[in-house]
């Protein structure tokens, strides 16, 4: 997958668990829990969604590494691409 | 063995008459034709006519007739009521079959006429399913079949002669062979023109006969039929003929000549049995024009019954479409 | 000869020209073309005016073609020609004393795809043959009382051309199935089944048939006029569609 | 009109499921109704056909008002003879005849016709079709220029009634709780500090092995602890009903939790005590749509709220 398809999926993802959310307002460096205003349940809930569609089970010691979009889309590029 | 036929004055103006009725009929067809007030195909008879005359002298009424698009002759000389007929022609409610079947399908079920067919060759099967209800039921009476040479070609022919052979039913088999299969010449479609020929390999006995000659048609019918009864056999009848008009209203006849076609009428069925006659004083110049004027009569009565019967209604479209019960 | 003729060849056509490809295993191609008239109109009684095309259209493994215009059976049977499968061209009765011009550069027509003969808005009326003529009089009828028909010619009755008919019944929201066969498992009842599968949700209206009456075809002529689909039934049923009294 | 929370003292039709001779039966979910927390379901409790819808959709009606009558029901109104001819048909086996079909085409009157078309333009209005008074279509039917129409408000009545949660109503409801419940119910505040290190190292460690799907969130070990708590003190877990303490023998919590669009609500977690024993069981099914079964919200027996929760 490419970055663009990745940072697609977390939006699309996101968009399932907060459905008013506006993708077009996430910025890379944004907290995506500010952004969309994501709780943890909702946080845990993308976790198990990324988890579903992509087979990556993120540990929850990473969790910190996925509250930023662009750091998200880092950090599943490069658990793909191993 | 062969009989004559019994050949008196009476019967010879019978027979006379029977064509000039059919042949008038028809003339005043194709002016209705013209007029728009039949419509769709019309197939004439016209030089033809000895062949149903002749072969219906030798019919019972208890005999069944299946017939060719080309039927207005079988019918007429069957017996079909010419004002029916004329009524169907214009698809009138009072016409032999209300309307619904026009010129290529006469029906008449009290005179066990079942049907012009439109599909050549479509006659035969059905010639065979009635001859074996016939006989299955024990009604002594022959099926006489009327095809063109045209349907020789169809695979119809072919299973219909051998079942009826197989089964020996009384069928009487009349090959109208006009030369033409609509515009096909008869030697441009068949690799063997002796159509006896072809019965008698499914071991179906049968002659060729004059079909321009209503005597010797009517002479070879009654002989087959008799054989036929008394033998439980069918039997093929080639009658040798010829159609003095387009295959339709709608054909240039661009497959012969108009020498080929003066040629025929010379011979012409109506022709050549009034001329015998005449020049044998068999028939006087007063009954020949009496016979013109009852026929003339006659066609004046049945346009007229035609003209004043009314149209079915259209919201008896659907009846008979499938049928409440079968008829007594 | 006409489409009634043919049914003493249908075992040459079904099985066996369009049998023979597949269940030899790909051995053989049967390119065989048959031409057939088909259609009622002409008076001419109950067998010459049947139209099986949507029978044979019924068939996989054939073609099924149905031109209605002058350049289409001009150039349908040069496609036809073309195509290694057996194809059957059905040629209407009313088609034959027709004239019209077509460019003097055309060189063929395919053979695969519906075209749209009028574009409108309100009502796609979808037919194919002669009832083509009926639909677009109809239409011509109807604009003048505002409502604006789209016309569809099918033109080829197999494979059937979906995309053409469903994008037009997404613009108008409402179709008139104009079919000369019966309406009983008529390709008329496949047109309108495949909208109800694939555009059900585009539907502002029922779908809607104009077929011929199920009976076989009377010689009378108002009888065979109430039988066979008619420009008025068409005019009143789209209008039934698009302004209900 | 049911009860569906005891500050609830009206609701508004938003849509009916089913229609006058339609069977229904105990359990079927058979109307929405709006109220202030939200679009609830509301299921029947009777077997029977129903005969008489009532209240049209887009009414607000008191709590305790007949919303619609059944026929077979105990004390219903004398229902119409098809209705009965219907309800007292047994279900016959269908090798020996089926029962009569119903109806192709509904008698005019019972059902509103509309265009695939139309329905789902009016779904993306969010129109309610009820509110279109007049179809113009064949039969009658609503078609898309219907749908269009209304939604200009070219000629449409009342404004539909809007379906899902009215935001100013669910905050006025809430301010009206609150203030009663603080008005009205003598309060008092505990403070607590607990060392939660090997709470957490727990959850780490159990969530270290877990697919994501079984993790557990640090709520969940409230609510167990919480729900543990309950069964040793069974005084805090009931409803002050009728002028009384009632308490209950099962041990329901609703959990306090923020609807994204605003507002609050305490969906229950049942048995909480026995069934958080894989702590995250009903913590992922959250509700988070406004329209709810109705007794997710109300069978709570005791109320917790999490802060933490908010954000780790």
């Amino acid at each position: 997958m490419t970055d663009t398809e990745i940072r697609a999926l977390i939006l699309e993802l996101i968009r399932d668990i907060a459905p008013e959310a506006d993708p077009a307002v996430a910025r890379d460096q944004d907290d995506l829990r500010e952004v969309f205003d994501l709780d943890s349940m909702d946080f845990a809930n993308l976790i198990v969604a990324i988890h579903d569609r992509i087979k990556i089970a993120i540990p929850e010691v990473d969790y910190n590494k996925l509250f930023t979009l662009g750091g998200a889309t880092a950090y599943l590029r490069d658990a793909l691409s191993q | 063995m062969t009989k004559k036929v019994h050949l008196d004055h009476a019967h010879l103006l019978h027979l006379l008459k029977a064509m000039i009725r059919i042949r008038h009929f028809e003339a005043k067809c194709v002016e209705l034709y013209q007029a728009q007030k039949i419509l769709g195909f019309l197939h004439l008879y016209d030089g033809e006519e000895a062949v149903s005359v002749g072969v219906m002298e030798a019919l019972t009424p208890e005999d069944a007739i299946l017939a060719t698009y080309r039927e207005h002759g079988q019918a007429l000389a069957r017996g079909v009521d010419m004002r029916c007929l004329m009524a169907e022609m214009m698809g009138k409610l009072n016409g032999c079959c209300r309307g619904r079947g026009g010129s290529m399908h006469f029906f008449d079920r009290a005179r066990r006429f079942y049907g012009g067919n439109a599909i050549v060759g479509g006659g035969l099967p059905l010639a065979l399913g009635v001859a074996l209800a016939d006989k299955m039921q024990g009604r002594p009476a022959v099926t006489a079949c009327f095809f063109g040479e045209g349907a020789v070609d169809e695979g119809e022919f072919h299973e219909t002669l051998n079942l009826a052979k197989l089964w020996r039913l009384p069928i009487l088999f009349i090959c109208e062979n006009n030369l033409y299969s609509m515009g096909m010449a008869v030697e441009r479609a068949e690799a063997d023109v002796d159509f006896v020929h072809k019965a008698s390999s499914y071991k179906v006995a049968g002659e060729k006969v004059d079909g321009m000659d209503v005597v010797a048609v009517e002479s070879a019918a009654r002989n087959a039929v008799d054989r036929i009864r008394s033998e439980s056999d069918p039997y093929f009848l080639e009658c040798a003929t010829y159609r003095f008009r387009a295959h339709s209203m709608f054909d240039a006849q661009l497959y012969r000549s108009k020498e080929e076609v003066e040629a025929w009428r010379k011979k012409g069925p109506i022709e050549r049995f009034q001329t015998w006659l005449e020049s044998n004083k068999l028939i006087k110049p007063d009954e020949l024009s009496a016979i013109e004027k009852e026929v003339d009569a006659e066609i004046a009565a049945a346009v007229a019954f035609a003209e004043a019967g009314p149209l079915e209604p259209v919201s008896e479209l659907e009846r008979f479409v499938t049928m409440e019960e079968v008829p007594a | 000869m006409t489409v009634n003729f043919s049914l003493l060849a249908l075992d040459q056509i079904l099985n066996n020209a369009v049998t023979i490809p597949h269940m030899s295993g790909g051995q053989f191609a049967i390119p065989l073309v048959i031409r057939m008239a088909t259609g009622g109109g002409r008076h001419v009684a109950a067998q010459h005016s049947r139209s099986l095309e949507g029978w044979y259209a019924h068939i996989p493994g054939l073609r099924v073609l149905t031109p209605a215009t002058v350049e289409d059976a001009r150039f349908m049977l040069k496609g036809a020609l073309a195509d290694p499968n057996p194809v059957i061209i059905f040629e209407h009765v009313m088609l034959y004393n027709m004239e019209g011009d077509f460019p003097s550069d055309m060189k063929e027509v395919d053979i695969a795809c519906a075209k749209v003969r009028r574009a409108g808005r309100d009502v796609s009326l979808i037919t194919y043959g002669d009832s083509l003529f009926k639909a677009l009089q109809a239409a011509d009828a109807l604009s003048s009382e505002g409502i604006d028909a789209e016309v569809i010619d099918l033109r080829t009755l197999r494979p059937l051309d979906t995309k053409t008919f469903l994008e037009s019944v997404a613009r108008t929201r409402r179709c008139v199935i104009i079919d000369e066969g019966w309406r009983s498992g008529s390709i008329s009842a496949e047109i309108g089944m495949r909208i109800a599968e694939e555009a059900l949700f585009e539907l502002d209206a029922p779908l809607r048939r104009v077929c011929a009456r199920e009976t076989p075809i009377p010689y009378a002529a108002h009888l065979e006029d109430a039988c066979l689909p008619q420009t008025e039934t068409i005019i009143t049923t789209a209008r039934e569609l698009v302004k209900p009294s | 009109m049911p009860a569906l929370g005891a500050d609830m003292e009206a609701g508004t039709l938003v849509e009916w499921l089913v229609k006058p001779g339609d069977r229904v039966k105990s359990g079927d979910v058979i109307v929405v109704v709006e109220t202030q927390k939200g679009a609830i379901e509301v299921e029947i409790f009777q077997d029977g056909v129903l005969s008489n819808i009532l209240v049209p959709v887009g009414e607000r009606v008191p709590v305790g008002t007949v919303l619609a009558q059944i026929a077979g029901a105990p004390g219903a109104a004398p229902p119409r003879a098809e209705a009965v001819a219907v309800a007292a048909k047994p279900a016959a086996p269908p090798l020996v005849e089926a029962p009569p079909p119903r109806p192709a085409v509904a008698p005019p009157g019972q059902r509103i016709k509309v265009t695939p078309a139309a329905r789902r333009r009016a779904a993306a209005l969010n129109l309610g079709l009820a509110t279109i008074l007049k179809g113009t279509g064949v039969e009658g039917s609503i078609r898309l220029a219907d749908v269009e129409a209304a939604a200009s408000g070219a000629k449409l009545p009342p404004p539909p009634a809007k379906r899902g949660l009215d935001l100013s109503e669910m905050r006025k409801a809430i301010a009206a709780a609150m203030s009663r419940s603080k008005r009205e119910i003598p309060h008092y505040y505990l403070t607590e500090t607990v060392d939660l290190q090997a709470a957490w190292s727990w959850i780490e460690r159990f969530n270290a092995e877990k697919p994501p799907i079984e993790r557990i969130l640090p709520a969940v070990l409230f609510l167990k602890a919480a729900a543990l708590a309950l069964r040793e003190q069974p005084q805090l877990n009931g409803a002050y009903e009728n002028g009384a303490f009632a308490p209950s023998s099962d041990i329901h919590i609703g959990w306090a939790v923020s609807l994204r669009s605003g507002g609050l609500i305490a969906p229950a977690i049942l048995d909480a005590d026995k069934n958080i024993a894989r702590p995250i069981d009903g913590g992922h099914a959250r509700p988070r749509r406004t329209r709810q079964a109705r007794e997710f919200t109300k069978l709570g027996t005791h109320v917790a709220h999490d802060h933490r929760h908010e954000r780790r």
